[in-house]
């Protein structure tokens, strides 16, 4: 690369610490606190691990993960096939293994739509006030007070069984949640002096929201975020049990638990091992949810 | 803090192992100590006057007659009332009189004129005759509701059922009937009598105690409701005074199970008697358990591919039959079925007047090749396969995507509700269907016209076949007399559709049940919800002095 | 403002809320292209029927006139027919509601008294081993689908060792006692059989203990947190220069205060236990709201949804209500009179 | 003054923060005394330790404080010798106790004063409820708080600042201990007000018989109310004695400095300010920890540490400027 492009990075590089100085050493600090408490670690491993599995899923297994195999079906467990075969004779491993990429792409792009939405939603909401602020906030309420495991079933029921629609389903049962929270941060960022200081200077609305009220905004956000990414895949699991969810032959876990059910008695390693890769990614999701809350909590932090 | 990370990698690695282990252990090791219930624990000791069904009858909407259509409404109304004719023990083919002493048509064929049984009463007091039987058959044409039209189709309405005497009552149709076609529907439970005074006490706006016969019954069946909890149980009582004598159990719970892996556990444990419908491994790993037996009787449905001929390429005849050569009957059934089906082609299942054993396709793909070479889709093409929202039908589906795909067919699969599934095809909307069809009455006229008779609404029409020369032998086959006769015309419109219809027939149903041993008396008839379980007794050798 | 116009105003925003609640669910549940009439007759009856009944039923009615009906008739307390079951709703529920209630209750027991106590211990022992343990403890109860440890625990507890009794509300050689308030314990015990009343709880475990599992963690998480936050205050500082010994401080002085954010937290869950049941009861052959609004669904039976999700609404927003109010008590700053 | 008994001998106390900057050597050997009745006062910039001293006497100190080394000698005995029920039920409270800074926040929002006084009578007396309730009454009364029959039922947050300070005197003088810890008791109040429980403190402890160690960071409230002050430095005390020696003549530069710049009427030109900034406690300075700031600074202060020369009786300095004096006598 050309030497003047890389000075000039350097100083932009240099400006831009110096300038954020603050900020680096808070998520310094942060960082410090997070590797202190062995729980978030563990749960760092657990995601990144799967995070890993979903990447080089391909190079991790040996069979097609919906590829049938009749004749071998229900096998149990074998050097073979570590985790047995399903009532079709599917490789159960390698379909758990493409099963971690479907759960994190159901978590991720749910909370890409819910906190995205809900966030402006409320920062917005917050900061305005008067009307808008009703009316965000009472649509909030109504969402809020469905029960969101039925308003989901209602919805995916609508729209037909499919990965997407479970997606569109569960983004719409949990952004208010992110609308709630971020509106009552932002009411308490509001008073803060900076905030007097900006507008003062005759900071646009838009600006202040965007460039001052959302970022102190944004670490709750994130744990929200972390911490609801467990329930969001279970919520997903719970559809495909009552016949929702990820379409077949798709490895989505829940499904494949829930249809593996009926094999609990005797063949229990088709619904087991779904279940157990299900209880650890959830489990890794809540506990760096957990540890993230004690960092950045403001409260818990000293 | 690294010590501590360590040691919580350890502690949940360990918690997962035993998980696992727990797991495997359970599932492995079959519970010691079922086969008969111990004396010595009290609630493992069966009563022998009650008998316990586990189930799931969710689906139920009304004992009601007139609407009972669903499995477990049909036979629980079975239970609860008479009807003028029936079958025995299990064998459909042939019409056995039940409060109807005889009976005679009329040359024409159009007029029925049934001589009652005297001297039988209902248990509010009410005698049972030709005032109540026409009662009770007006009253269903009248109400059209979910099962009327099993009487209806014959042309019957409000008023055609007329009692010429005490014990003498006439039915009109409006054309003539080969006779077991018609007889098999009067024992059918939409012909059920009911008691016409207490129904009538019960009637709100109108509606001749239809919301009050939802949850009560008024009839002289060998059973009487004494209540039904919809999230439960259904609890009949024995009928004191039935004509044909007091049934020996007292008491049929029917509990709402609707896990079978629950079904299971309890039956095992000896919770209940009797698992009604658990999936076929399931079965597959009672089979051999002490003091459990397996009953499996080929019943009246058939699961089928509907294949929309309004649909490119489905119109082409070879394309269809490329279809039907490339499904893999022999994995399906042996396999995925697991003994819960039979090989089934034609339409006519076993047991069934004019059963067709004819089973010509196997799984081919060159063949089918050939055949789409020939349609002109050498590369073949993608369709949609519909299907229902049940782990058995999905499994299936997945099956069949992946047999069609070794001839090239691309298939995708669309999994539905049920509810929006049955609307599609309904407005002949769907693709490829993965359907089931069972039979309401014991005649082939039941099966002949929803697969082979365009004209009317049913799934030929919903597949967009219309075949005139089908059409016309199912007419024929409706209205002859001689029995000879029928089961040729039958044969030939079996084979015709085989070929040409617009299905690719994949099975029968085997209904496996599983029961606990000292139940006995029990036979699983082949018909869509009739069995008496008035016929059912229990051993009382576990029962405590 | 005073107490009564605090509850008069948050009554009124329930209103509101619940009139939302239902008009989304009207709107979500006639999205779908199809009705009951055609999902309960199946696949044999005839089409010509199936005209007639979504006629008699007023399904071919357009939505808006359907809608209308539906909230005149609610707003004269009728909840409509129920397609599916042929009957009142209101029966229907009040058939099943009690049943959720007990178990939904029972498991809030269960997670109240697992929960908090775990939340005081990683308080207490911050970043200890007991922190870790406790902490893991409790996020296993969110971590693990429950149809599916449901099924597990079944297998073990009745299946393999039979400590705990069957699926199902009692054992199925009992009878239910006579109807009088609908909940099987209380009625049991009007009719004074306590076997039964016994019989019951012991079935009530396994089910709720699996539900209350689930709410048990974000007890104890937050307890922890309010607990952790207190014990930073000045006032813990003076106590302890009282002379206070530290549990003395922590449940006289600290746990009193770390309460009240942990109320509104069980309130809350309280709410949301009540829709956690629908994959429960499944599993546990439970009868109540939970099953019925799932067939309700599946079979597209409107009405029934509607009101049951109305029912469990007005629940939530009340738990909600109710933990506002127990604010007042529980800390003397807030005061609405 | 040796000959004179004292009550509290703090001896080269250190207190440590471990946090994850670094080790904060918040307290790196202090020593401090107070006689018996007597009111001394503990001055300096904030964050000289201050309020650490006060807590590490009650050994309040929590994590990640440490107190590590020193000894602090209440009545004969090692405080840092005895275990935690010792401290709680003989000394915290009952011996020695303490006020804060906010009076409000230092009250338990969700009890009624009256019980959060009773509790602390009750803590160390044995009375049932209501005596204690009574002595509540009797003692809030005392501190001059009107009528203490409706106070005692009242929550925290009903009381104005004041009232909630002469709350938190009457919860520590309950049980009438020898040594009572004031930090910053009136920093948080109107100046009206300041002078009342300043006051108040004064014929309190006159009345109780009790010492009191007044932290404070304002010389008006050492010169008006305390007998004795020390003034600290970045974890040290660099100078003692009466206050009047103290204000008049003081010896070391720090306390010129801290004297200068109090704003005086009749003050010509701008305030004086110190030179330079409080050091960081994690890497503080070699030596005398004042001598980068101190403009008579020499090359010995940056090498080793002052020990306390005594100028005069009772008048003790750390500065290597009085090396000499000392040696005179």
């Amino acid at each position: 690369m050309v030497v003047g492009k890389g000075k000039s990075f350097l100083k932009w590089l240099s400006r831009w610490k110096t300038e954020h100085e603050a900020m680096l050493d808070d998520f310094k600090y942060s960082l410090h606190l997070l590797r202190r408490s062995p729980l978030s670690m563990v749960g760092l491993i657990l995601i990144s691990a799967f995070v890993l599995i979903a990447i080089l899923a391909p190079l991790l297994t040996k069979y097609d993960p919906i590829e049938q195999d009749l004749p071998s079906r229900l096998q149990p467990p074998c050097w073979d096939n570590p985790f047995g075969r399903d009532q079709l004779g599917r490789d159960i491993l390698s379909r758990v293994i493409y099963g971690s990429r479907i759960s994190l792409r159901i978590g991720i792009t749910v909370i890409a739509i819910s906190a995205t939405t809900g966030t402006v939603l409320g920062v917005v909401a917050g900061y305005l006030g008067g009307i808008i602020e009703e009316i965000v906030m009472r649509i909030t309420d109504m969402f809020l007070a469905f029960p969101s495991l039925i308003l989901a079933m209602a919805i995916s029921a609508a729209l037909g069984r499919s990965l997407e629609n479970t997606v569109i389903a569960i983004g719409i049962v949990s952004w208010p949640r992110y609308a709630r929270l971020a509106r009552g941060l932002t009411l308490s960022v509001k008073e803060e002096q900076f905030v007097e200081a900006v507008r003062s200077l005759g900071a646009s609305r838009k600006r202040i929201i965007f460039s001052h009220i959302l970022p102190q905004c944004l670490p709750t956000i994130i744990i929200q975020a972390t911490l609801s990414m467990g329930g969001i895949i279970l919520t997903a699991a719970g559809l495909g049990f009552i016949g929702f969810g990820a379409e077949p032959p798709l490895p989505e876990w829940g499904v494949m638990i829930s249809d593996g059910r009926n094999f609990i008695m005797r063949e229990w390693w088709v619904s087991t091992f779904p279940g157990i890769a299900m209880l650890f990614n959830v489990l890794g999701f809540n506990l760096l949810g957990d540890g993230l809350r004690d960092v950045l909590d403001p409260r818990l932090r000293r | 803090m690294e010590k501590s990370l360590t040691t919580n990698t350890i502690v949940i690695a360990v918690i997962a192992l035993i998980v696992g282990a727990a797991i495997g252990y359970v599932a492995h090791v079959p519970p010691e100590a079922q086969e008969c219930p111990d004396p010595i624990i009290p609630d493992l000791l069966t009563d022998p006057a009650t008998l316990i069904f586990g189930t799931d009858f969710s689906e139920s909407v009304s004992l009601d007659p007139a609407r009972a259509y669903e499995f477990w409404s049909c036979q629980i109304t079975h239970c609860l009332y008479d009807t003028l004719v029936t079958f025995e023990q299990g064998d459909v083919t042939e019409i056995y009189p039940e409060l109807a002493e005889s009976w005679e048509v009329s040359d024409d064929g159009r007029i029925w004129t049934f001589y009652l049984r005297q001297g039988l009463s209902f248990p509010s007091g009410t005698p049972v005759n030709a005032e109540a039987v026409a009662f009770s058959f007006n009253r269903v044409c009248k109400l059209e509701q979910s099962a009327s039209w099993i009487l209806t189709q014959f042309g019957m309405t409000d008023g055609s059922t007329v009692a010429l005497d005490d014990y003498t009552v006439q039915l009109t149709l409006d054309r003539k009937y080969t006779p077991f076609l018609f007889l098999s529907c009067l024992a059918f439970t939409t012909a059920s009598v009911v008691d016409p005074v207490v129904v009538m006490e019960h009637e709100q706006d109108g509606d001749m105690g239809g919301s009050w016969m939802t949850d009560h019954s008024a009839g002289n069946g060998p059973y009487i409701l004494e209540n039904w909890d919809r999230g439960t149980e259904i609890v009949l009582r024995a009928n004191e005074n039935y004509w044909k004598g007091v049934p020996s159990l007292e008491t049929i719970l029917v509990k709402q199970l609707s896990e079978p892996a629950d079904q299971r556990m309890m039956l095992e444990r000896g919770d209940i008697d009797i698992a009604w419908d658990l999936p076929a491994d399931m079965i597959d790993d009672l089979k051999g358990t002490k003091g459990i037996e397996i009953i499996e009787q080929p019943v009246f449905t058939q699961d089928y591919i509907g294949m929309n001929i309004g649909v490119e390429p489905l119109g082409d005849e070879r394309v269809r039959d490329a279809i039907r050569w490339s499904i893999d009957y022999d994995g399906i059934v042996n396999e995925i079925m697991k003994g819960a089906a039979i090989k089934l082609q034609t339409f006519i299942p076993t047991g069934m007047l004019g059963y067709n054993p004819a089973t010509p396709y196997y799984q081919n793909p060159e063949k089918a090749k050939e055949l789409l070479a020939e349609a002109g889709y050498p590369g073949g093409f993608d369709i949609e396969l519909a299907h229902a929202a049940a782990p058995q039908s999905r499994d299936i589906a997945a099956k069949i995507k992946s047999d069609l795909a070794k001839s090239g067919i691309r298939v995708t699969l669309a999994e539905m509700t049920s509810a929006m599934m049955y609307e599609k095809y309904r407005a002949q909307g769907l693709q490829l269907v993965l359907g089931g069809w069972g039979a309401d009455y014991a005649d082939p006229d039941g099966m002949a016209k929803p697969f082979a008779d365009g004209t009317i609404k049913q799934l030929a029409w919903r597949n967009m076949y219309l075949d005139e020369y089908a059409t016309n032998l199912t007419r024929a086959a409706m209205i002859e007399m001689d029995t000879a006769k029928r089961i040729e015309i039958y044969a030939e419109l079996t084979d015709y559709i085989l070929d040409h219809g617009c299905f690719a027939i994949m099975y029968q149903d085997v209904h496996q049940v599983a029961l606990k041993t000292w139940v006995e008396g029990f036979y699983k008839c082949p018909l869509f919800a009739l069995e008496n379980f008035e016929e059912y007794y229990k051993e009382t050798i576990y029962v405590l002095p | 403002m005073n107490f009564r116009a605090f509850v008069l105003r948050r009554l009124m925003l329930m209103l509101i809320v619940l009139f939302g609640v239902v008009t989304i669910t009207f709107v979500i549940s006639h999205i779908i292209p199809a009705d009951p009439i055609g999902a309960i007759l199946g696949p044999r009856a005839p089409d010509e029927l199936i005209e007639k009944l979504r006629h008699e039923w007023g399904l071919d009615r357009p939505l808006h006139e359907q809608f209308i009906n539906y909230v005149w008739n609610l707003l004269h307390g009728d909840l409509g027919k129920s397609i599916r079951t042929n009957r009142p709703i209101i029966r229907d529920l009040m058939e099943r509601f009690p049943d959720t209630i007990e178990l939904s209750t029972a498991s809030m027991i269960i997670a109240v008294c697992f929960g908090i106590p775990l939340g005081i211990v990683s308080a207490c022992r911050k970043d200890k081993i007991p922190d870790h343990v406790s902490r893991v403890f409790s996020l296993f109860g969110i971590s693990l689908p429950v149809f599916w440890s449901g099924l597990i625990l079944l297998m073990i507890f009745y299946y393999r060792l039979n400590w705990l009794p069957s699926p199902g509300p009692y054992s199925t050689y009992l009878r239910p006692p006579p109807v009088v308030t609908g909940f099987i314990s209380i009625d049991s015990l009007v009719a004074g059989d306590v076997g039964l009343f016994i019989d019951h709880l012991r079935h009530m475990i396994l089910p709720a203990f699996v539900l209350g599992f689930s709410s048990m963690a974000s007890i104890a998480r937050m307890t922890r947190s309010s607990m952790l936050e207190v014990l930073r205050q000045d006032y813990i500082k003076a106590a302890r220069s009282k002379g206070l010994k530290e549990r003395a401080v922590v449940f006289n002085h600290a746990l009193r205060n770390a309460m009240i954010p942990t109320v509104t937290i069980i309130g809350l869950n309280y709410g949301s236990l009540l829709e956690g049941a629908v994959l429960t009861e499944t599993i546990f052959a439970w009868p109540g709201i939970g099953s019925y609004i799932t067939g309700a669904i599946l079979y597209l039976d409107f009405q029934a949804v509607m009101s049951t999700t109305l029912l469990i609404a007005f629940t939530y927003s009340l738990c909600n209500l109710i933990v506002d109010i127990l604010y007042a008590f529980l800390d003397p700053r807030i005061k609405y009179g | 003054m040796s000959k004179e008994k004292s009550l509290l001998d703090i001896r080269n106390l250190k207190t440590y923060f471990y946090t994850y900057k670094g080790v904060v050597k918040a307290l790196e050997g202090l020593n401090l005394r107070i006689g018996a009745n007597e009111l001394l006062g503990l001055v300096g910039e904030t964050g000289c330790g201050k309020t650490v001293t006060g807590l590490s006497i009650l050994r309040l100190i929590d994590s990640p404080g440490k107190i590590i080394g020193g000894e602090i000698v209440f009545g004969g005995e090692d405080l840092l010798k005895l275990s935690e029920n010792e401290m709680s039920e003989r000394i915290r409270g009952k011996m020695i106790s303490m006020i804060f800074q906010e009076p409000r926040s230092s009250l338990n929002p969700t009890y009624t004063v009256g019980s959060q006084i009773s509790e602390a009578i009750r803590l160390h007396q044995r009375v049932n409820k209501r005596e204690a309730f009574e002595r509540s009454i009797s003692i809030l009364r005392q501190t001059g708080m009107p009528d203490p029959e409706r106070i005692v039922k009242e929550y925290p947050h009903e009381l104005s600042g004041g009232m909630a300070q002469r709350a938190m005197i009457a919860m520590a003088l309950s049980c009438d201990p020898e040594l009572l810890i004031a930090d910053e008791p009136t920093s948080s109040l109107d100046v009206t007000i300041e002078a009342q429980i300043l006051e108040l403190i004064k014929d309190l402890i006159s009345k109780f018989r009790a010492s009191v160690l007044l932290i404070t960071h304002d010389l008006g409230i050492v010169a008006e109310t305390c007998d004795k002050v020390a003034v600290m430095y970045a974890g040290n005390g660099i100078e003692y004695g009466d206050v009047r020696d103290i204000f008049k003549r003081h010896k070391h530069p720090y306390t010129e400095g801290l004297l200068k710049s109090v704003p005086k009427l009749k003050m010509r030109g701008e305030l004086y300010t110190i030179e330079g900034t409080v050091p960081n406690l994690i890497t503080p300075p070699t030596g005398c920890r004042f001598h980068p700031r101190c403009p008579e600074a020499r090359k010995k202060c940056s090498e080793l540490k002052p020990p306390d020369f005594e100028v005069e009786p009772g008048h003790s300095v750390s500065c290597f400027l009085y090396l000499d004096q000392e040696k005179r006598e």
